[in-house]
């Protein structure tokens, strides 16, 4: 971008506001829209809910933000209830970009840079199904949160199981399934629905009682990394071999896959979103031109990746190492 | 005199646990008198009040108040059947101040639609009103009525629950070693309140170890002795010297001879 | 004997009389009107803030701060009630939710009028209260562990009757939004969920300090056996005080409802600790018996005040998490040195 | 008179062998060991979740649960020093997560051995707790505010320190990494973890019941003006208290560490409140001065059975919030009834 | 007997916000003396011993042990000192027993290594001795030693803390209206126990209400009056009425003339 004369002269003010202080999620998102500011003249100022629930903790962030009149924000929003806050920072001049998370309706974001969590569950689930080669399936699903319900436990969920081939019911709803049932490649049992937190203790004790409840599981679904890798402790000490498969964020998340820990893993790029969210907002600021979309939605698909060192015929995906490389390069 | 007692009590029994602290105690309080309670160290006295004034329920027994037997289950029961007490342990608020603790539970309001409507407290009427309560028993340090309880000195507050007691009691009034903390004229104003009150015809429990003072106002004394009632003296009858005697188990119980004469001589 | 009297009388006078250093002087001062201690505290900090970014003293800022305090500033009414018993009650924030989402989907989902949905929803919060009431009166709970119970119960209840669907303004309609109403008085901005705390904030001061009640829920606070003893009826102060807390909550969830323009689960829970810091950085004593609403309200608009300056002068969530933690400690602290009788009158 | 007396000697006697019901006669019994009664839950709960999952007491479970239980049971150790001083302390977990992550750095970014990392860790929790100590003793902060303020601080240190980024077991060595070794006695299968938690509970059990400083800890909870006026110094009674604490954390963070087999800011934060219930649930009072750690350690058992039996019992995660928050008021209201006085002995 | 005396304070000053409690109070303890503080309610009587024993520090004031200057800041700096306190308002941990409160602060550990090195407590040996140390005070309700304070009577508590001070005053025992809640007969025994400790040499202060007990033990009363010591008085200069008289007010103060008249009649 330019780095030319008056136009990155003046500083330009950003707030990334993410859904919670502490994922590593976001600290790679936010990672990637530093590295990207450091080039442009651009102070970045980072605030986020308390957790992945707390709407209002953004809806002050969006507010404060306004008042100290900065460019833009960037936001992967908690709920529908910072709508109201968006558009009272959007009549005030500010750009607002979606990070991650599109704004229900979409359109309320003037872009929106994230992955589809649905699509993402959708390729492991697909992988899953091809791994196991026409085997009985016997499942443990280790979700987010027990004390509450966001978007993107739900959507991984579904995603992973509708990918299998198994029949959804409300796909905004975990564990409304039949409990046993044909996938693409053969039976299923589902054998638990369990909450992890997101932490790796959480995951660990989840994936502990799904064992205790049923010895024969084979296919572990973990919504992230953390709890992928407490499941694979709970695996390992109980020498249960099961396929286990998460969504990755940042690029050290790989290293499960080349480690072997994960059979596969939907790569997800949050710099990448953070890098292009910070790319628009000069561009819109300096030469007032908005990013270009595809569709009506202002949809920037950042991409997902399948990374796996065990490919399926017919599957698109790449191997840890290559991931590696292309992410850290 | 047949009239009958203003408060009886029979058969009242109260364990805690493995320890016994009444064990069958039988009480008769007459309207215009003052019946002494004395007794050593956990004889069962406090408990006894306890039991009749509704801060403890009894485990066993009956208690008659003019005649109609009532069950207490909390003080304000028998607040309501016009019974005050001054607990050994002393019942203020530490952190509201001396009027708002005289007047607690019985708040004068304004008689303004303030007071009607919206409840307001005439906080000048209690201040004015505890002010003149308080002064009754002379305490002369006790100059800030809206200073706080938990600022206050041992007898100041003794001083603070027995202005209340005497403010409310209408019918009977318990006092638990009420001057154990007071000085020597507060004492003595006390004890010419207590006598006050009795010849105004209310009936007056008053438990204290000064034998002195015993001796000097009550008409009637119990004397309580591991948790029963050993023997209801009158000071007429036995001097200090006798009633510590029975009290601590050196001279026999006179048995129930001085209620059976107490009640010959009556009729 | 005459000397030796004057020189005993001048012994106290004397020391009162003595020479103080200005810093004693200040202390001196505050201690004798505790009460505004936490504004001390505000003052500073809001100097501060001013001094970082100077947008923070202006008038839309200031409108800003107070809509985003109305919400844990309301029910830290709730939650001052409760602490002045004595108890702790942590399932404010849960009760607020489930109650905006009970309105919201009578509502939304069932089409019932603003008025009658909102009447259900105190309905609820009362009931609430009460089931916290009879748990820490008569089943004699500690307050902490019942409230720790109740939370996880209301949030349960909640996520199951939505499913963490949320409702957006929309189908709300105009009364249970009403709330969100904004209007100028020169050139600040206020919102009627604004004024409603505020109004709280007067309503229940009166209650507490004028009425019998009020001083029945400090005396169950100071020592609950004296007040016991003194013909309280200490249990049905404690039922009244946990159901009045549920109606307040029920306030707060309009509130909510308002700056969400969304009945919606996701409303960070987190709200129940953010009111209890409010409370006893207002000074009143998590022991019960001692406190003021004024302090509360103050205690609020601290905190508030922090989130937002620390925002304008561009702290990164996490040193805000950081300076709050701080900020918190120092907050207390002060107030504590300002009320030690240390410096004697 | 021989009758009367004899009469009177009855009464109290008559009463005290008048015939129970058998509620009244369980109840009797219960009441004279209060100690056993948190196990009484414990084993209902127990039986019941075998009857819905005959697995649940198999051998394999049982261990499964001890090793869920060492993190939390082990934090409880700390907080149930803290709150019989009458304290609480809300930044065990923040801490636990601090101290973890200290040492995990040093190991797997620094590259120091795991003995030295560990010891520094050590240094950390315990300067962590005084400073805890310090706000609490002698600026007279309440605990409950103070571990709100540090509990922040922790946090954000934390994640500033780490950034977010786990440091996976490859790099932490075998000292860090030894609480997650495992043996099996019998069918039964434990972990160094878990003994180290049962450690735990002896060594402080011994202190707290066997040295003077356990009973000044006993006597500063129960009334600290008592305390100080015996001759107690309070202040330090209570800044040990928290150091120690500090101390106890730090060994929770080397479980967490085997139990992740790694160092993460991603642990449960919740580890609070869990720790706070299980020492409520195991009968300590809130108020300080009455309670034990056999008390804490079945309470703490008694969470993780709950938890674990749920999910044996196919019960969907919302109702697990649910029927959790159910549990925790059962079990203390069951708690309490057994220790009223109730029946009279 | 050109003796310092054992306790000297020189005008101490203590103030709570506006309320003077003490305002410039010299005290003399000599040792084998007992000193009665007598006052109205409110008078700095307990504020004064507070200021003595290290539970208030003074705003003003020295004070002197055995002719060396101290400064306390807490009650153990008192207790290492060899004074011992009965506060007014007890000093015991209600949730603990009997024998843990006696020693609270100075517990006995085994001799054995367990002792040494794993500090355990020799339970059984602090169970006796509490169990000695009270029942030289006869107070015959109190049987187990293991009982938790909390459920003790008023007078048994009170029992407690009086047996804790005389076990451990090595110097000086200072007694805050000890016999307030006390029965007569334990009472009898605590002053018997409190001339026992003169007799050892040892300096006594004693507040009571009670002239009657004042007269029969003091060496010296202390006259408290409004924050001030108004006099220092003997039992054998003034009769109980004179001592009342000038503690209310109601008769002059003597002046410093006792003072100096008992100085003067001593060496
Ligand atoms: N709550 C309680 N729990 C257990 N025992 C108790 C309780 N209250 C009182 N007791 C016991 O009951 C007995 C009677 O106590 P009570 O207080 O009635 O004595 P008292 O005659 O008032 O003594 P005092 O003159 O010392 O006040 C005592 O042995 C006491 O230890
Ligand atoms: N902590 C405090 N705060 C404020 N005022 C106090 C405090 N403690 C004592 N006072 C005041 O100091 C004065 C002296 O109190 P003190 O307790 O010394 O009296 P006393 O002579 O012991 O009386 P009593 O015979 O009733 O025990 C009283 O007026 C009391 O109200
Ligand atoms: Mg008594
Ligand atoms: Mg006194």
């Amino acid at each position: 971008s330019g780095q030319s004369g008056s136009a990155s002269g003046d500083t330009i003010h950003v707030s990334i506001i993410t859904k919670d202080p502490s994922d590593p999620f976001w600290v790679a998102m936010i990672d990637g829209a530093k590295k990207e500011a450091e080039s442009q003249n651009v102070e970045i100022t980072v605030a986020a809910g308390k957790d992945q629930s707390d709407s209002d903790g953004q809806i002050q962030a969006i507010e404060n933000a306004t008042a100290r009149g900065d460019d833009a924000i960037l936001i992967a929003n908690n709920g529908p209830a910072v709508n109201d806050a968006i558009k009272k920072a959007q009549d005030a001049g500010v750009l607002v970009l979606a990070l991650d998370t599109p704004f229900s309706p979409a359109n309320l974001a003037t872009a929106t840079y994230a992955t589809d969590n649905f699509a993402a569950g959708q390729a492991i689930g697909k992988w899953a199904a091809g791994a196991l080669d026409g085997q009985k399936a016997v499942i443990a699903m280790i979700d987010l949160f027990a004390d509450k319900v966001v978007s993107v436990d739900y959507q991984r969920d579904q995603g992973f199981l509708d990918g299998m081939g198994i029949a959804l019911g409300d796909p905004e709803k975990i564990g409304d399934e039949a409990e046993t049932g044909t996938y693409s490649g053969g039976e299923y049992e589902i054998a638990c629905h369990e909450h992890s937190d997101g932490a790796q203790d959480g995951g660990r004790t989840a994936m502990e009682k799904c064992l205790s409840l049923n010895p024969n599981i084979n296919l572990v679904y973990t919504s992230n990394t953390a709890p992928g890798l407490g499941a694979y402790q709970a695996l390992k000490a109980a020498n249960v071999d099961a396929l286990l498969t998460s969504i990755n964020g940042a690029c050290e998340d790989i290293n499960t896959i080349i480690d072997g820990k994960f059979g596969a893993a939907s790569q997800q790029f949050p710099g990448k979103m953070g890098a292009e969210g910070v790319k628009a907002a000069v561009e819109y600021v300096r030469t007032g031109t908005k990013p270009k979309t595809d569709n009506a939605d202002g949809f920037i698909d950042t991409g997902v990746e399948l990374v796996t060192d065990q490919p399926i015929d017919g599957l698109k995906s790449v191997t840890g190492a290559d991931a590696m490389n292309a992410c850290t390069s | 005199m047949t009239a009958e007692p203003i408060l009886r009590a029979r058969g009242l029994v109260k364990t805690y646990g493995a320890v016994v602290a009444l064990d069958g105690v039988d009480l008769d309080l007459n309207a215009g008198e003052i019946l002494a309670v004395i007794g050593d160290n956990g004889a069962g006295k406090s408990t006894l009040i306890k039991c009749l004034t509704g801060a403890e329920v009894p485990d066993v027994g009956t208690i008659e108040v003019a005649g109609r037997e009532v069950s207490f289950r909390r003080p304000q029961d028998a607040h309501a059947a016009g019974i005050e007490t001054v607990y050994q342990t002393l019942s203020l608020a530490p952190d509201l101040d001396i009027a708002s603790n005289m007047f607690l539970g019985r708040e004068i309001r304004r008689r303004s639609p303030l007071g009607g409507v919206l409840r307001m407290l005439d906080y000048k009427r209690m201040r004015q009103l505890a002010a003149e309560n308080v002064s009754k028993l002379g305490v002369r340090t006790l100059q800030d009525i809206t200073q706080v309880v938990e600022t206050l000195s041992g007898g100041q507050r003794q001083a603070v629950a027995i202005a209340r007691a005497i403010a409310f009691g209408s019918r009977i009034v318990v006092l638990d070693e009420p001057t154990a903390a007071l000085g020597v004229r507060e004492t003595a104003q006390v004890l010419d309140v207590v006598t006050g009150l009795r010849d105004a015809g209310l009936g007056v429990i008053l438990i204290s170890h000064n034998m002195p003072n015993v001796f000097q106002v009550a008409d009637r004394i119990h004397i309580q002795r591991l948790g029963r009632r050993i023997a209801t003296i009158s000071p007429e009858s036995h001097s200090p010297a006798e009633a510590v005697a029975i009290m601590t188990g050196a001279a026999p119980a006179p048995g129930p001879a001085v209620d059976a004469q107490l009640k010959e001589a009556r009729p | 004997m005459a000397t030796t009297n004057t020189i005993e009388l001048s012994a106290a006078e004397a020391f009162k009389t003595r020479p103080l250093t200005p810093l004693q002087r200040v202390h001196r001062v505050l201690h004798l009107h505790p009460e505004i201690s936490p504004l001390i505290v505000l003052l500073i900090a809001m100097f501060a803030f001013q001094l970082a970014n100077d947008r923070f003293l202006s008038p839309g800022n200031i409108s800003l701060i107070l809509q985003q305090v109305a919400v844990v500033g309301s029910l830290a009414v709730a939650q001052t009630l409760v602490i002045l018993t004595g108890g702790i009650d942590l399932s404010v924030g849960a009760l607020m939710i489930l109650v905006s989402m009970v309105m919201g989907s009578l509502v939304g989902l069932a089409g019932l009028p603003g008025p009658i949905a909102f009447a259900i929803g105190i309905l609820v919060g009362v009931l609430a209260g009460v089931l916290n009431g009879v748990l820490v009166s008569v089943l004699r709970l500690p307050p902490f562990i019942t409230t720790l119970g109740t939370l996880s119960i209301f949030v349960a209840l909640a996520l199951l009757m939505s499913n963490g669907v949320a409702i957006q303004g929309e189908k709300l309609g105009g009364f249970l939004l009403w709330t969100a109403a904004a209007f100028s008085v020169g050139p600040f901005n206020f919102t009627i969920g604004v004024i409603l705390m505020l109004l709280m904030y007067l309503g229940m001061g009166f209650v507490l300090h004028q009425t019998g009640w009020g001083r029945h829920v400090y005396a169950v606070g100071s020592d609950p056996v004296a007040a016991r003893l003194s013909g309280i009826n200490t249990r049905r102060v404690l039922m009244s005080v946990y159901a009045v807390a549920g109606f307040l909550v029920t306030l707060s969830a309009w509130i909510l409802i308002g700056r969400n323009n969304a009945a919606t689960t996701s409303a960070a829970v987190d709200v129940n600790l953010d009111s209890i810091t409010a409370v006893v950085i207002g000074g009143t004593s998590l022991f019960g018996g001692r406190g003021t609403l004024l302090g509360t309200f103050l205690g609020a608009i601290t905190v508030a005040v922090f989130r937002n300056g620390l925002s304008l002068a561009r702290v990164d969530v996490l040193y805000q998490t950081l300076a709050i933690g701080i900020l918190i400690l120092v907050a207390v602290a002060l107030d504590q040195w300002i009320r030690r009788a240390g410096v004697k009158g």
